[in-house]
């Protein structure tokens, strides 16, 4: 309780507006739990010795002549700055290795689910196998049964990013040359938002994601239907859209499938209708949104590897927004 | 010590003399130079030529100043013998009006302008090829001599350069014998018709003038259309062009665009093998997704006629657009922004690569296969 | 340059030890060995633990027996009026050390050789 | 100056008896005099450089410090766009850099180089000419580099420049060039810098300042110089590493080709937490030397202190792996690092206790003077730094706060707190060294509430920031994150600490034009700088007794300035100083000093220009400039190595010799602390050979590469350095008598200096004849990196036995006079046996393996 005051008053101006919560102060995975409680055993026992050591100097400068005589020895230094911090540390690195160690205790679930992320300037390619080995593409979402440890296979296409969903664990780098494997357990269902947190020049700051927490059916469902190939358009404006895609090139570089769009540079978009987002947690997934976005992506995003289309008109952008957002 | 103090005291007071002496004299000429400006008496009509001194500085200036900046212009083979004819085409479109047909007189308006335009026959023996490019590129102040309407475009002014050189090697006769191939028109005036555009870039009979001239014949009336435009607004740049397109209306550029839409392509004359260009095809067809490079096919196979159909261009033409494009000078349109982007991410190999498979590739007739 | 090496020996074995426990075990990390639970596991940590013991252990002896330290690491035998400042320095610095050398060992006891545990 | 109102005491408790020789203090002063007018920039004194380096380090400390601004400025609120994404990228790429590598650095050695020798009652530092150098060459690469902010051509890969994100392939163009250029280029003057130090602190001390009398601070450099000579050389390696990568394209981080990117971060963190501490030790030291003044009572735990100072010293070297917490190498390598981090944390809690005990130790209270506001201030900060680096050391703890905001606000803590506000405490506290003048302690105290209360307002919300899950490096957030708040605090803090810096420009400039004269030793303290001083430092050595000579001999200032002591004026007729022994501190020789000279100041530019020419390709401006760098080297050369003046009388019946050589020759001592450096290079290779193979054995021989040479090569090699090595040795013995001339020397020494390029060409001709190419992979990189690792020292031990053969021909080397000689041939041992290493691991390693 004491905590969770503490926490509050730290962090109240934090709390202004959490859509899509970012932030460790509320975790909702295994590892972020563990972290949490460690952070606040630290935080506490680390309040604690810096009033101490600040109460002490004050003694020093201020005290009795007594007191101060009795801080003025080596015996002092050797007790407050050798013993004391030894034996404090002693127990905190102990601490810290059991927690680390903790993570060995929870091996992904045998299910044959395996998640691959690879980080990519700057969005996030995510790739599904199934327990049959049915794989498919999706990007800038994670989707995580509740209560499941799931391994993610982190890897980059270009530089070094990292994986960072602070309400579920700690970060993880995405190296190139290398697979690292991050254990993720949600425990609790909701959407939370995550971020790269290693340097990876030009858009850096817009390379977020989401990650939704589900509940096994739930979660089974959005399987069964995201390794489905695209709905088709289902008007006439749609119609047009699709037709217009494919005729503008866009299929070079995106996937739709079930279309002759198969592009493998950027995003795969056959369900881009139901993700959360457009341009890794740049904007909202709303048609005024797809329209900004093809034609503006630039200026929203500058540097991103889209070049902006500024080649249609009006109608033919209602058009294509039309198609994009009917792919659910 | 104290000797060597009084020297350097004595150095600083002749110093200080001498700092009040220069301000004196520069006063002088600042007063004196107003004042005669003031006055009006200097004569700026151009019936009169300037003092002989006053000549004679300007030129020094003039070279001077143009031998500085061709300091560093690296000057590319420019022995091709379309490369001249393309640049005779433009002379006699943009220069001819002043500068008139090499080896005769001038039109007597030109030769009363001061300083009067050169005849160009003997401009090679006055001025290296870098320095004639410095010349037309960047123009005179103060001579009538315009720079390149499109200046980001120095690739366009070599042809000019090169055709200088020629005239000045095989005599003022040159400019006649490249014109005789095609219509002769009015230099410099009038409207452009369309036979004139056949003289660069040929038609169903007629080849191009030069590889670095796009093939029309065939090209989808829209992107023609779109391209002239764009020329006309400026968007696109072009000194040879751009002129060209000012004068052409909607409608003129329209029937122009049918008229080469529905010319029947001529087959390129290629030497090369089918292994030469497999590099190429990769790129055309499947990109390099590795480096974000899109496939070429799925935008310039014809789907969409915005997009102009590549197969059968010039080589040469094609590398020279890609580096405009890698330059970043053609990315001022919504098309032309997409191209950059895709552009700059080939590297100078895989352009070379993708213009060479292109440039052996059969246009597809009537909508026919592809390859 | 004898007597700095002296006065250093503590955390130079601290440094020793650092090397032939770090190396060693991302080596053989890296060539799949200690990546099973069982015996290569085992043999990793005996690895680390053997050399830590061995470190400390000669730090030890430096801590207990400054004035041979002293020979070993200069040749002469100890002398002039900084002689018990040095040697005061330096079993201090031994004993961080040690326990430094202590801190490093004790992952071996509490964690898997290789495994990246996330 | 003599008629000081004291009695005269004894004569002969003094070294030197009064009444001093006619002439002899204005001999000193001649000596040692400043030269006018623009020749002031070839002065060398560390009076003149030492103020010009620490002005010119707070200059880039200023600047940086508005980029900073900028950048909160641009953060004060979610989704702001006042500053663009590129200019921001460069914008913390170069305020980390120019921080940590143009402020913090030389910051700190600028107050070594201009406050030892008056600690340390030395004229001056042992080499001037080298540390005068340093500075040039600093100031003109660092403005230059720090310019690039102006036409778009900084950097952009952050302070740390990880590859691949800094590869050709995703940062075209030459803004990185200049990071790693300009960079390597500081580096190397900051090496000069340390080499003064080291050889300084151990060899010109006062007769009698052993080892456990030095001063704190003294220490605090001794440590600070050793963690340079052996850290820098990593981040050397690595930033020549990436350049050629970047030019040639040699694949040292390309993973395809059997690179690594965490090659880097291990090369680059080796250097980079070491440097953390490299910047704290001198600034602890200063707050050693202030508490007890502060006190008036001496520094209790003072060889605790020493303790933690080494120890400190030794174990951030095991740290550097702390910083790659979360690039995915196994658990228990974290443990590793993780303890090493708390191994640390201890000498920390030492240091702080102490100086609680001796602020508790004081016969009266603490005095509440403006360096005592920074102490407590610095004491403050740095405590609670230090608590959150101890929670970042917790390796799962890290996996949440790295690379957030909360690191952000943890290493400012350490290093704002721990060294920034130590040097303002500084600056108030040695003002009066400098300019005879006190700062106010009105503005004093004005200017430290405000950085204070600034600093922590800025700094302390950014722990919740980070952990609320805002990522360092961004420019901008959306702005429903609820980050809004802490990041406007954060800011507003920011220009309040900003307000309280630009106070105490203010109370600078005004100390310049108005400040009182203050008292001779303004805060009565016990140790030596505040004795009276010109620009030859002390008029007379004293011999040291206690930790804090000034206490228990009062009159020592006037003692000093009589010239009782030692070496009261200048027995060679120059500049000189007394170098002492480097343990007890005892009186060896004289060392004859260098005088004002452009040579070094033409060095500088032009070595300066070298490099940044060299990245801007000019490729024929920047050798022209090599050119007449080497040529400025070799004239400044020429004029060291003075002649022996034989023995001189300092003093007390002490007499002393005017020349040394061998071991105990400071130019000796400069060359071993030079191999070491280079030893280090060669070492940082080593790891990165044996690093990479076990990352990519794939592209090792015999699968992955030609096999290496037959083992003819090698051996051809080794033969030819080892008889070069004994000819050395002959004619080491067979210099000629004083004054004499021999013509069989410097043949050996050009013909030994031969033999060695050769064996360089018959390995690099072995290499090329298997086949072997640099670019194809990991392997071949390494194997030619080797050969120009090689080919860099060998090229240095030709310069110089050439050079010594020139001075040999001309008369300046024999058997007395025969540094030039023995240093010729230190270098030519250490460059064969690095060679020789060599040639072992890179014709032994893949035959072992293969």
């Amino acid at each position: 309780m004491m905590r969770r005051l503490i926490l509050l008053l730290l962090i109240l101006p934090a709390l202004g507006g959490c859509a899509g919560s970012q932030s460790a102060f509320m975790p909702r995975g295994a590892e972020a739990e563990r972290i949490d409680t460690l952070f606040w055993v630290m935080t506490i026992g680390g309040g604690i010795i810096f009033v101490g050591v600040i109460a002490i100097t004050a003694v020093a400068m201020l005290g009795g002549a007594r007191v101060r005589r009795a801080l003025s020895s080596e015996p002092f230094i050797n007790g407050a700055g050798i013993a004391f911090p030894s034996v404090v540390l002693t127990v905190l690195l102990v601490y810290g290795l059991l927690i680390l160690g903790a993570g060995a205790r929870t091996p992904p679930a045998g299910d044959g689910l395996r998640i691959a992320v690879s980080g990519e300037l700057w969005w996030w390619r995510v790739t599904y196998t199934d327990a049959e080995g049915n794989t498919f593409d999706t990007a800038n979402e994670l989707h995580l049964p509740v209560g499941e440890p799931v391994a993610v296979e982190l890897t980059s296409a270009d530089v070094i990013h990292s994986f960072w969903a602070p309400n579920l664990a700690g970060k993880l780098d995405m190296i190139p040359g290398r697979t690292n494997t991050l254990t993720l357990t949600a425990t609790q269902p909701g959407v939370t938002r995550g971020q790269c947190a290693e340097y990876c020049g030009g858009a850096h700051a817009f390379m977020s994601f989401h990650v939704v927490a589900q509940p096994r059916e739930e979660f089974d469902a959005w399987m069964r239907q995201e390794a489905g190939p695209a709905v088709p358009p289902a008007s006439e404006a749609a119609e047009r859209g699709a037709a217009l895609f494919l005729s503008a090139g866009c299929g070079a570089c995106h996937a739709v499938r079930g279309t002759e769009a198969t592009g493998t540079i950027g995003p795969d978009l056959t369900h881009i209708g139901a993700r959360r987002s457009i341009g890794a947690g740049m904007l909202p997934n709303d048609a005024a949104a797809m329209r900004q976005w093809i034609v503006d992506n630039q200026h929203i995003k500058p540097e991103n590897k889209m070049p902006a289309y500024e080649i249609f008109t009006e109608a033919e952008l209602d058009d294509l927004s039309a198609y994009l957002e009917g792919l659910k | 010590m104290a000797e060597r103090e009084r020297d350097s005291s004595d150095r600083s007071g002749y110093l200080r003399r001498l700092g009040e002496a220069v301000l004196v004299v520069l006063g002088v000429l600042l007063l004196g130079g107003t004042l005669f400006i003031w006055s009006g008496v200097y004569n700026i009509g151009a019936s009169r030529d300037h003092f002989g001194i006053v000549t004679w500085l300007i030129a020094q200036l003039r070279d001077q100043s143009v031998n500085a900046s061709a300091q560093g212009v690296d000057v590319p083979d420019l022995s091709d013998p379309g490369l001249a004819m393309l640049g005779a085409e433009h002379y006699r479109s943009g220069c001819a009006a002043c500068h008139g047909v090499p080896g005769e007189p001038l039109n007597p308006v030109f030769t009363s302008m001061l300083p009067a335009p050169p005849d160009l026959y003997h401009a090679a023996s006055d001025y290296e090829a870098a320095e004639l490019f410095t010349i037309i590129h960047h123009g005179l102040k103060y001579t009538g001599m315009p720079a390149w309407p499109a200046i980001e475009r120095a690739d366009e002014v070599w042809p000019v350069v090169a055709f200088l050189l020629k005239v000045h090697r095989e005599g003022p006769q040159v400019y006649d014998a490249t014109l005789a191939e095609g219509q002769v028109d009015e230099p410099g005036t009038g409207r452009i018709a369309f036979e004139n555009c056949v003289r660069c870039h040929g038609d169903d009979e007629t080849d191009l003038i030069d590889d670095l001239v796009p093939r029309l014949e065939g090209q989808s009336a829209a992107y023609l259309a779109r391209a002239l435009t764009e020329y006309r607004d400026g968007t696109r740049p072009s000194g040879m062009m751009q002129p060209i397109a000012h004068e052409m209306s909607d409608d003129e550029i329209a029937e122009l665009a049918e008229y080469y839409a529905g010319l029947t392509a001529l087959a390129p004359a290629s030497d090369l093998q089918g292994e030469d260009v497999e590099a190429g095809r990769q790129i055309f067809m499947n990109g390099v997704p590795e480096t974000g490079v899109p496939a070429c096919a799925s935008c310039h196979m014809g789907a969409n006629p915005q997009f102009p159909l590549l197969a059968g261009q010039p080589a040469a033409y094609l590398m020279g657009q890609l580096q405009l494009w890698r330059n970043g000078i053609r990315a001022e349109t919504g098309y032309g922004a997409i191209m950059a982007t895709v552009a700059q991410r080939l590297t100078p190999e895989q352009a070379q690569a993708v213009s060479l498979y292109l440039s052996w590739l059969p246009l597809p007739r009537d909508g026919g296969d592809g390859p | 340059m004898g007597t700095l090496v002296f006065l250093c020996l503590g955390p130079l074995l601290w440094a020793v030890q650092l090397t032939l426990i770090y190396g060693p075990q991302s080596s053989l990390c890296a060539y799949g060995i200690g990546t099973g639970q069982g015996g290569s596991n085992l043999l990793v940590a005996g690895l680390i633990l053997i050399v830590s013991a061995l470190c400390m252990g000669l730090a030890a002896a430096a801590l207990l027996r400054p004035g041979a330290a002293y020979e070993l690491a200069t040749g002469t035998r100890p002398s002039g009026e900084t002689w018990p400042f040095l040697t005061w320095v330096m079993r201090a610095l031994a004993a961080l050390s040690l326990l430094a050398m202590l801190y490093a060992g004790l992952g071996a006891l509490l964690l898997p050789a290789c495994a990246q545990l996330r | 100056m003599s008629d000081a109102p004291h009695g005269t005491p004894r004569n002969d408790e003094f070294p030197n008896s009064l009444p001093r020789p006619e002439g002899e203090l204005e001999a000193l002063e001649r000596a040692w005099e400043m030269p006018k007018g623009i020749r002031i920039l070839t002065e060398i004194n560390n009076n003149f450089v030492g103020p010009l380096y620490i002005a010119a380090a707070f200059l880039f400390f200023v600047l940086a410090g508005i980029l900073a601004l900028l950048m909160r400025t641009q953060l004060a609120f979610g989704d702001n766009d006042f500053i663009g994404q590129d200019l921001y990228n460069q914008l913390f790429t170069v305020h980390g850099t120019t921080m940590m590598f143009l402020f913090a650095v030389p910051v700190v050695e600028a107050l070594g180089v201009m406050m030892l020798p008056q600690i340390m009652a030395s004229r001056d530092l042992p080499y001037p000419r080298l540390s005068a150098f340093a500075i040039w060459a600093y100031i003109v690469g660092g403005l230059v580099f720090f310019s690039t902010i102006f036409y778009d051509l900084a950097p952009k890969g952050d302070w740390f420049m990880y590859p691949p994100l800094t590869l050709t392939e995703y940062s075209p163009g030459d803004n990185a060039d200049f990071w790693l250029l300009g960079i390597g280029f500081i580096e190397i003057s900051a090496i000069a810098g340390a080499i003064e130090i080291i050889v300084g602190v151990l060899r010109t001390r006062p007769p009698g300042m052993t080892l456990a009398r030095m001063p704190i601070f003294a220490w605090g450099m001794l440590i600070f110089a050793s963690m340079i000579v052996f850290a820098f050389p990593a981040v050397i390696l690595a930033t020549m590493l990436l350049e050629i990568e970047r030019a040639f394209g040699w694949p040292f981080f390309t993973a395809e080709l059997g690179g690594d990117a965490l090659l880097w971060q291990h090369l680059f963190w080796f250097f980079g937490h070491p440097e953390v501490y490299i910047i704290f030790l001198p600034a602890a030291g200063l707050v050693s030397m202030m508490v007890p003044t502060m006190a008036q009572t001496p520094l209790v735990g003072y060889r605790l202190i020493v303790v933690a100072l080494i120890a400190t010293g030794f174990f951030s070297f095991g740290l550097w792996v702390h910083h790659m917490f979360t690039t995915g190498i196994p658990a228990l390598s974290l443990a590793f690092f993780s303890a090493a981090s708390m191994a640390v944390a201890i000498p920390s809690g030492i240091q702080v206790f102490s100086w609680i005990a001796t602020i508790a130790a004081g016969r009266e209270r603490l005095r509440m003077s403006v360096p005592s506001h920074f102490i407590l201030g610095f004491l403050f900060i740095f405590t609670l730094g230090g608590l959150t680096g101890v929670m970042v050391a917790v390796v799962p703890f890290d996996f949440q706060a790295h690379d957030s905001y909360f690191v952000v606000a943890h290493f400012h803590y350490v290093l704002v707190g721990g060294m920034v506000f130590p040097l303002f405490a500084t600056f108030y506290y040695w003002a009066p060294v400098i300019s005879s003048r006190m700062l106010s302690e009105r503005l004093g105290k004005w200017a430290f509430w405000l950085m204070f209360i600034g600093f922590n307002v800025t700094f302390f919300p950014m722990h919740i920031t980070g952990l609320a899950g805002m990522p360092r490096r961004v420019w901008t957030y959306p702005g429903n994150m609820g980050w809004d708040l802490l990041n406007t605090i954060s800011t507003i803090g920011a220009f309040t600490f900003a307000t309280g810096v630009l106070v105490f420009i203010v109370d600078v400039a005004l100390n310049f034009r108005f400040g009182l004269q203050g008292p001779r030793n303004p805060w009565n303290a016990g140790t030596l700088e505040f004795m009276p001083n010109g620009n030859y430092s002390m008029r007379s050595i004293p011999r040291v007794t206690s930790r804090d000579p000034v206490w228990d001999n009062p009159s020592l200032p006037e003692e000093i300035e009589q010239g009782r002591h030692y070496l009261p004026g200048t027995v060679t007729g120059g500049r000189e100083t007394l170098v002492t022994s480097p343990i007890e501190a005892e009186p060896q020789y004289i060392m004859q000093m260098p005088q004002p000279s452009w040579t070094h100041v033409s060095a500088a530019v032009f070595t300066a220009g070298f490099f940044l020419l060299l990245t801007i390709k000019q490729v024929e401006l920047s050798l022209t400039c090599g050119v007449i760098a080497v040529i400025s080297f070799i004239a400044w050369g020429w004029q060291l190595d003075k002649p022996d003046k034989g023995m001189v009388d300092i003093g007390g019946g002490i007499r002393v010799p005017t020349y040394a050589s061998g071991p105990q020759s400071h130019s000796w001592w400069a060359m071993v602390v030079l191999m070491l450096v280079a030893a280090a290079l060669y070492a940082s290779y080593f790891f990165s050979y044996l690093y990479l193979w076990t990352v990519s054995p794939e592209v090792w021989p015999p699968g992955g590469s030609p096999e290496p040479p037959p083992l003819l090569y090698p051996l051809g090699s080794a033969v030819l350095m080892v008889g070069g090595g004994i000819a050395i040795r002959w004619a080491g013995r067979r210099l000629p008598a004083e004054g004499a001339r021999s013509f069989a020397a410097p043949a050996v020494l050009a013909l030994a200096a031969l033999l060695l390029a050769g064996a360089l060409a018959l390995e690099i001709y072995g290499h090329l004849g298997t086949g072997l190419s640099p670019t194809a992979s990991s392997y071949g990189a390494l194997v030619y990196m080797n050969a120009f690792l090689v080919a860099e020292t060998v090229a240095a031990t030709v310069v110089l036995c050439l050079f010594a053969a020139a001075r040999q021909i001309r008369g300046h080397v024999d058997a007395v006079r025969r540094a030039n000689f023995d240093n010729a041939a230190l270098l030519y041992y250490y460059t064969s046996a690095q060679a020789l290493f060599g040639l072992v691991l890179i014709h032994g390693f893949p035959r072992l393996i293969g």
